[in-house]
């Protein structure tokens, strides 16, 4: 382990015994592995639904670095979603940029009205901060299902727009497959997985977090509160912009009331809260459980009665956040410890003894 | 012109009707800082047992408030005994703001909302009562509204007192303002708080659940129908300032006001993202609310 | 905070994760092609005991009250085609439906498609009515090269954006306000009445814009001049500000579009204002042709006079002694037959037809069988397939059926009287316009409760 | 010696309320004072304007020579004031030494360096718990050195200590006056509230005595001892309460 830890009187117990050295490593693998190759040879459909998947773990690791973090809750994000969805594609429709250039031009346009918007909202707190959010939210969409151009570019209002179809192409981040959507949203993942994990052992993960526990204490000590939050909101507004920009090619198909609607919203922070938020694998969690529930309650009870896949969606959803407070994401991480334990238990207690006789 | 001064009666009877509906809330949020998502839902519930009393055993809506009212207060005290509590105590240990109990409120809602759409599908019901179809007018036929909308108006007015009287009047209400001020104290001083909790619930639950009984007069009760308010309701409870009575009837009165001026000036959707706006700006301008008290 | 010290390690998961991902991608690109198009397929000769219909209705969300009605429709459309003997041409092969809701939502409507198609293995999908569902439905099941039958969705972009697998039975939106100019124009010559101006009313969805926008467009080639055009935030509350916006403007000819909901608060509004327009009120259905909105509305004579484009065969020379029974038979079991319910059939019966003469599975087999479908409909030789009263569904390069035609029918004593085109209309039906200011004496349950009439203040 | 903070007619009104009367003193530089008076005597209110949580209604507060009367608070790390809180405000989701860690985040961004820096304050504060405890979880007498040692981290020349004492032992009393003795030596200036009229008066280098808002008493620890005003004000009282 690192000296640092060795010099404190008490830590070398915990980080070896509690932590585990190996923690992190098996769970990784095992997910790197599946994830890699589990859409391999599977029906077209689950390959959708695993793309779906780690497009709301995305979306929902872009929410986790400004709510789960900073601890607000936005139901907002879908408008700043729409935004870079829009962008894009409106680019691409009326300029031919393609998608890739289009989507960070919107990802940057996008943080900066997320900053923008950011202004006010962090004046209020709590509900309020949560109310204004969605004001904003429903104000860009009510505008956007009214508006048939925006600078001159043509959005169909609430039609929505269809984005053309130039086959498999990778310039145009055009596919016909769901293979190659799957591996760009993965290592979109693993880019937006990595960048958390920086910022949660950084500076900014610290204050962040320092924020979310005790605003007043935080500001104490000289923390500039507005200014962390709008780099969250920056970096938040970031990501999800280009989560827009991937559901736009995805689908291939947006429209106001979906993508800038607050069902869109929810889920995303649904999918956070549940997986655990302000933790790193967290709605990544959320979304490998969740997604695949919906879509399984769907199957077997969809024909059944109408609206009894979303009765009990909506009962397992009260039952998890009333049951599981930490999000699931702490039950995995508890489960992968004790395996580790029990797979590596008997090295970590040989390499103990070998540093205690040293 | 004279449209736009005969939209003002019409706005203010549109927002007693918004605002009846934001006293519930009001005091659901005042007292204990939930915004409870599932108040849509929970609406439309009463609205469906309205809707059952009167098909099967002919009872007026108005009348069927006497059973209905106290079911929904029972349903609310439960909600909040059983599915919030163990939540805000789960918040208070750690600091985070209270987003646990919104995303089950969420969940709740969808619960409540497509258990109604298992029973009783998605078709809309309405009922044709003597209150529904008297239709009020001026003689020189400018300016209409029905019995059934004057109505609504009305008992938001009535509720609002009514609500008053029990928070500034009784022992109970005083306790409850207590609590709702400062949580910490009132519990050091013997008020049994989840109780008061769960009271201030049940009383914010009965009182949608009498607007209900206005709404259903002339709208419909359908499964979906608490999206017609959504977050229109909670817009208001803020504007007019938190756990502010008048303030939420005052703002609903602003909401209805702005959409019906609005759509006689400009458009009714252009009036629906002036009202956004004019949210965002009191909020900006004044955090506590138009009626709040630091 | 937890801290998990993985840097190195993340990183070799990252760089494993890309390597399955390159091995992947050049593994897959064969074999993806060579799966999608044959699922579900029948080898010739081979006929398989049950054949799965694929439908995606919108059965929760905003627009569910009318996606069940569609789901019964087509329910029982496949009843009677079971009871009839099933696919002939496949040796008696029994439909079986397969439901999937699309929660009203867009990406959820393509999503059900990508399942229904690689899931399910259904050879052909069915749905969504909603225009925003159904477009990118229709993308996907184009993309997955299986036959789609759009019913119910009027998006112009279904059909000109050049899918080849997807066939429309029922009108574009433009078509549906062309069909409403028409009947104006007919009621102008024969009442000898001029429009001058009108006014449009419509809920801000795609559906509610793209027909305000096409009625605006082809009133101005009229020379019409539009007075109010008004958006409505769905679902609203209340409309009684907006009616008196209108009715402050005095149009000849108010153009209305909303769903079930809003329709009956609008109907409403305008009945307790005493408003009507003189030309009356026109509309391309939607909320005013379905079930709840009879049930609904206050009174029944808030919808007297009003201008309906109907899709179904209910009426005038369409109704037909079968549908006569198959009216009766379903209002013993409490089902009310009504526009909605009656696409629902049509679909799911020309989904039947196209198999019957595919004879297979086989998607390929059943795209040519629709392209060549030609179904005839006329009083002399009804057919069970287009209970929507359609003269004949043939689909073009495009994949409409150009014959989708409606009837403009106005309620006239709370009956939809056929009246527009010509060749639809009732026997001695003519057009009563201008619309008398008859609010007092019309037909309905006043008696039941409005004794007590209107109060003047 | 040079005065490290100097107030001047510093008044705070809160609506028709006097909460701080025209209270003018200095701080010298490397010294301990003790702020102290009975409840509602406005020292927590003076305090809050020092830090400025609040703004007074009038008079200036100048620190090295520099007007901070209306300076942000999340300016005042920066200049090098820090403080605590009377109710201890953990950051309850991290382990002490990232708490630690947030302040000393403070004009840096190289993680390691402050990892180190938090050790050591750590050990320098003498806490007994776990450093990679939670904090949330840790005893009264940790959380206050968790607070000192945070607002330490921050590398303050001015600390103040709003009622570090209150809620803890004898034993664990002389653990934190030792604290802010060896604080005092590395060069900071410390302000303290203190209800613990022996333990503040025996590490103190001068007292302050607020009364109803007003400077009752301002000198040397023994001379606030024996003044008759302040005994008669509070005192008396006091040790009384102490003794017994």
């Amino acid at each position: 382990m690192n000296k640092q830890d060795e010099k404190l009187p008490g830590a070398a117990p915990v980080v070896d015994g509690k932590k585990g050295f190996l923690e992190g490593k098996l769970f990784l693998l095992i997910f790197a592995v599946l994830f890699a190759t589990v859409p391999l040879g599977m029906s077209s459909f689950t390959q959708h639904i695993l793309v779906l998947v780690l497009f709301y773990a995305f979306c929902a690791s872009a929410w986790n670095i400004l709510c789960g973090y900073i601890g607000v809750l936005s139901l907002g994000h879908s408008a700043l979603m729409g935004i870079g969805a829009y962008t894009t594609t409106l680019l691409l429709v009326h300029f031919g940029v393609s998608p890739w250039i289009g989507m960070f031009i919107g990802a940057f346009l996008t943080g900066i009205v997320g900053v923008l918007i950011g202004f006010p909202c962090f004046r209020m707190s709590g509900p309020y901060f949560t109310l204004t959010t969605i004001a904003f939210a429903e104000l860009l969409r009510v505008y956007l299902e009214n508006t048939k151009e925006i600078f001159g570019m043509s959005t169909k209002g609430a039609s929505g727009i269809t984005v053309p179809y130039t086959g498999d192409n990778v310039a145009m981040l055009s596919f016909l497959g769901k293979i190659p959507f799957y591996y760009l949203m993965l290592a979109l993942l693993v880019i937006i997985l990595l960048i958390t994990w920086g910022i949660d052992r950084s500076k900014l993960g610290y204050y962040f977090v320092a924020i979310r526990s005790d605003a007043d204490a935080a500001e104490s000590l000289g923390i500039k509160l507005l200014k962390y939050k709008l780099i969250g909101m920056f970096i938040s507004a970031f990501f999800i912009a280009i989560a827009g920009a991937f559901y736009a090619q995805f689908f291939r198909y947006i429209n106001p009331t979906r993508i800038f609607g607050l069902d869109m919203s929810i889920r995303i922070a649904l999918i956070a809260v549940v997986g655990g938020q302000g933790k790193i694998f967290g709605p990544t969690i959320g979304a490998v459980i969740l997604i695949p529930i919906t879509e399984l309650l769907s199957l077997y009870f969809g024909a059944t009665l109408p609206g009894l896949h979303l009765f009990i969606y909506g009962v397992v959803m009260v039952l998890v956040v009333l049951f599981m407070p930490k999000g699931i994401n702490d039950y995995v991480m508890r489960l992968f410890s004790w395996l580790e334990g029990l797979l590596f238990g008997r090295i970590r207690k040989a390499k103990e003894t070998a540093r205690t006789n040293s | 012109m004279e449209n736009t001064l005969l939209a003002i009666p019409q706005g203010i009877i549109l927002g007693g009707a918004y605002g009846a509906i934001a006293l519930g809330l009001s005091v659901i949020f005042g007292v204990t800082r939930v915004i409870n998502f599932a108040q849509g839902s929970m609406l439309m519930a009463s609205c469906f047992l309205y809707y059952v009393l009167y098909e099967n055993y002919g009872i007026d809506p108005y009348i069927g408030i006497i059973a209905v009212a106290p079911i929904m207060f029972l349903f609310g005290y439960a909600v909040q005994k059983f599915l919030v509590k163990p939540l805000i105590i789960r918040e208070r240990a750690s600091v985070i703001e209270p987003t646990s109990v919104m995303m089950m409120t969420i969940g709740f809602d969808f619960a409540l909302m497509y258990l109604f759409m298992m029973i009783f599908g998605a078709s809309y019901r309405t009922i044709k009562t003597t209150a529904s179809g008297i239709v009020v007018k001026t003689a020189d036929g400018m300016f209409t509204t029905t019995l059934s909308r004057i109505i609504a108006l009305i008992a938001g007015l009535v509720l609002a007192f009514a609500l008053w009287f029990i928070f500034n009047k009784t022992e109970l209400g005083t306790k409850i303002r207590a609590v709702a001020q400062n949580r910490t104290a009132a519990g050091l001083c013997g008020v049994d708080v989840f109780k008061s909790y769960s009271i201030a619930f049940g009383l914010g639950v009965a009182a949608l659940a009498v607007s209900g009984a206005c709404l259903l007069q002339f709208l419909y009760a359908q499964p979906n129908m608490g999206t017609m308010f959504g977050v229109k309701s909670f817009m208001i409870v803020v504007l007019g300032g938190l756990g502010s009575i008048p303030g939420a009837l005052i703002g609903g009165v602003i909401f209805g006001v702005v959409e019906t001026v609005g759509a006689q000036l400009i458009t009714g959707t252009a009036a629906t993202m002036l009202s956004f706006v004019l949210f965002i700006i009191v909020l900006v301008v004044k955090p506590t609310g138009l009626f709040g008290k630091k | 905070m937890k801290k998990y010290r993985f840097k190195t390690r993340l990183i070799v998961a990252f760089l494993i994760a890309l390597l399955a991902a390159v091995t992947a991608l050049s593994g897959c690109s064969g074999g993806d092609s060579g799966d999608s198009g044959d699922a579900g397929d029948t080898p010739a000769g081979e006929n398989p005991a049950e054949v799965e219909l694929g439908f995606i209705w919108p059965e929760t969300g905003g627009s569910s009250a009318i996606g069940l009605e569609h789901k019964i429709g087509a329910q029982k459309a496949i009843d009677e085609i079971n009871a009839n003997g099933g696919v002939k041409s496949m040796g008696g092969a029994k439909l079986v439906p397969v439901w999937k809701d699309s929660e009203s939502t867009a990406d959820v409507g393509a999503t059900k498609v990508e399942e229904l198609v690689t899931v399910d293995n259904v050879p052909i999908v069915i749905g969504c009515y909603n225009s925003v569902v159904t477009l990118p439905a229709a993308e996907r099941a184009n993309a997955l090269q299986t036959p789609f039958l759009s019913m119910g969705a009027v998006g112009m972009g279904i059909t000109n954006s050049g899918f080849e697998w997807v066939f429309r039975i029922n009108n574009t939106a433009e078509y549906d306000v062309v069909e409403l100019i028409k009947g104006l124009q007919l009621a102008e010559e024969e009442k000898g009445v001029e429009i001058k101006t009108y006014a449009v009313i419509y809920e801000n969805t795609d559906w509610g814009a793209d027909n305000a926008e096409y009625f605006k467009k082809y009133a101005e080639e009229e020379g019409w001049e539009c007075v109010v055009d008004e958006p409505v935030t769905t679902p609203a509350t209340d409309l009684s500000s907006q009616v008196a916006k209108i009715k402050a403007a005095n149009p000849d000819v108010v153009n209305a579009s909303f769903y079930t909901n809003d329709a009956i608060l609008f109907a409403d509004a305008c009945f307790n204002s005493d408003y009507q327009p003189p030309y009356g009120f026109w509309s391309s259905g939607g909320g005013m042709q379905a079930q709840d909105f009879f049930t609904g509305v206050q009174d029944p004579g808030s919808y007297e006079y009003m201008f309906v484009q109907e899709d179904w065969g209910v009426a005038g020379p369409y109704l037909y002694d079968w549908i006569k029974e198959l009216k009766d038979q379903l209002a013993t079991e409490g089902i009310t037959l009504n526009s909605y319910f009656a696409q629902g059939w049509t679909a799911a019966y020309v989904a039947y037809e196209a198999l019957e003469a595919a004879g297979t599975t086989d998607k390929e087999a059943i795209r040519t069988a629709l392209r060549d479908l030609d179904i005839e409909n006329s009083v002399d030789n009804p057919s069970r397939v287009v209970l929507t009263g359609y003269p004949r569904i043939k689909f073009d390069e495009q994949g409409q059926n150009t014959y989708s035609t409606g009837t403009i029918c106005q309620y006239q004593e709370g009956v939809a009287v056929g009246l527009s085109p010509v060749s639809n209309r009732f026997p001695d039906a003519e057009f009563i316009i201008p619309i008398p200011n008859d609010f007092a004496s019309r037909a309905g349950n006043m008696v039941e409760w409005g004794e007590l009439g209107k109060w003047e203040i | 010696m040079t005065n490290i903070l100097e107030l001047r007619n510093v008044t705070k009104q809160f609506g028709g309320l006097v909460a701080v009367n025209d209270v003018t003193t200095d701080i010298e530089e490397g010294s301990i004072v003790g702020l102290i008076g009975p409840n509602g005597a406005g020292k927590t209110t003076l305090f809050n304007m020092i830090a400025n949580y609040f703004h007074p209604t009038s008079g200036t507060i100048h620190y090295k020579g520099n007007d901070i009367t209306n300076v942000k608070v999340d300016k005042m790390a920066k200049l090098g004031i820090a403080r605590t809180f009377q109710v201890t405000r953990p950051f309850g989701d991290m382990s002490i030494i990232d708490n630690i860690m947030v302040g000393g985040y403070l004009g840096t961004n190289n993680t390691k360096d402050v990892r180190k820096k938090a050790e050591e304050i750590y050990e320098y504060v003498a806490m007994t718990c776990n450093p990679l405890q939670v904090a949330s979880e840790v005893t009264t007498v940790d959380r206050k050195k968790l607070e000192v040692g945070r607002a330490l981290a921050t590398a303050p020349d001015l600390l103040l200590l709003d009622e570090v004492m209150a809620g803890c032992n004898p034993q664990e009393k002389l653990e934190l006056v030792e604290c802010a003795r060896k604080i005092r030596e590395s060069g900071v200036t410390i302000i303290i509230i203190e209800h613990d009229i022996k333990t503040i008066m025996s590490c103190s280098d001068k007292i302050i005595m607020l009364d109803r808002g007003s400077k009752l008493v301002e000198g040397l620890p023994q001379e606030v001892g024996n003044d008759p005003r302040a005994i008669s004000a509070y005192l008396g009282e006091d040790y009384v309460h102490v003794e017994g």
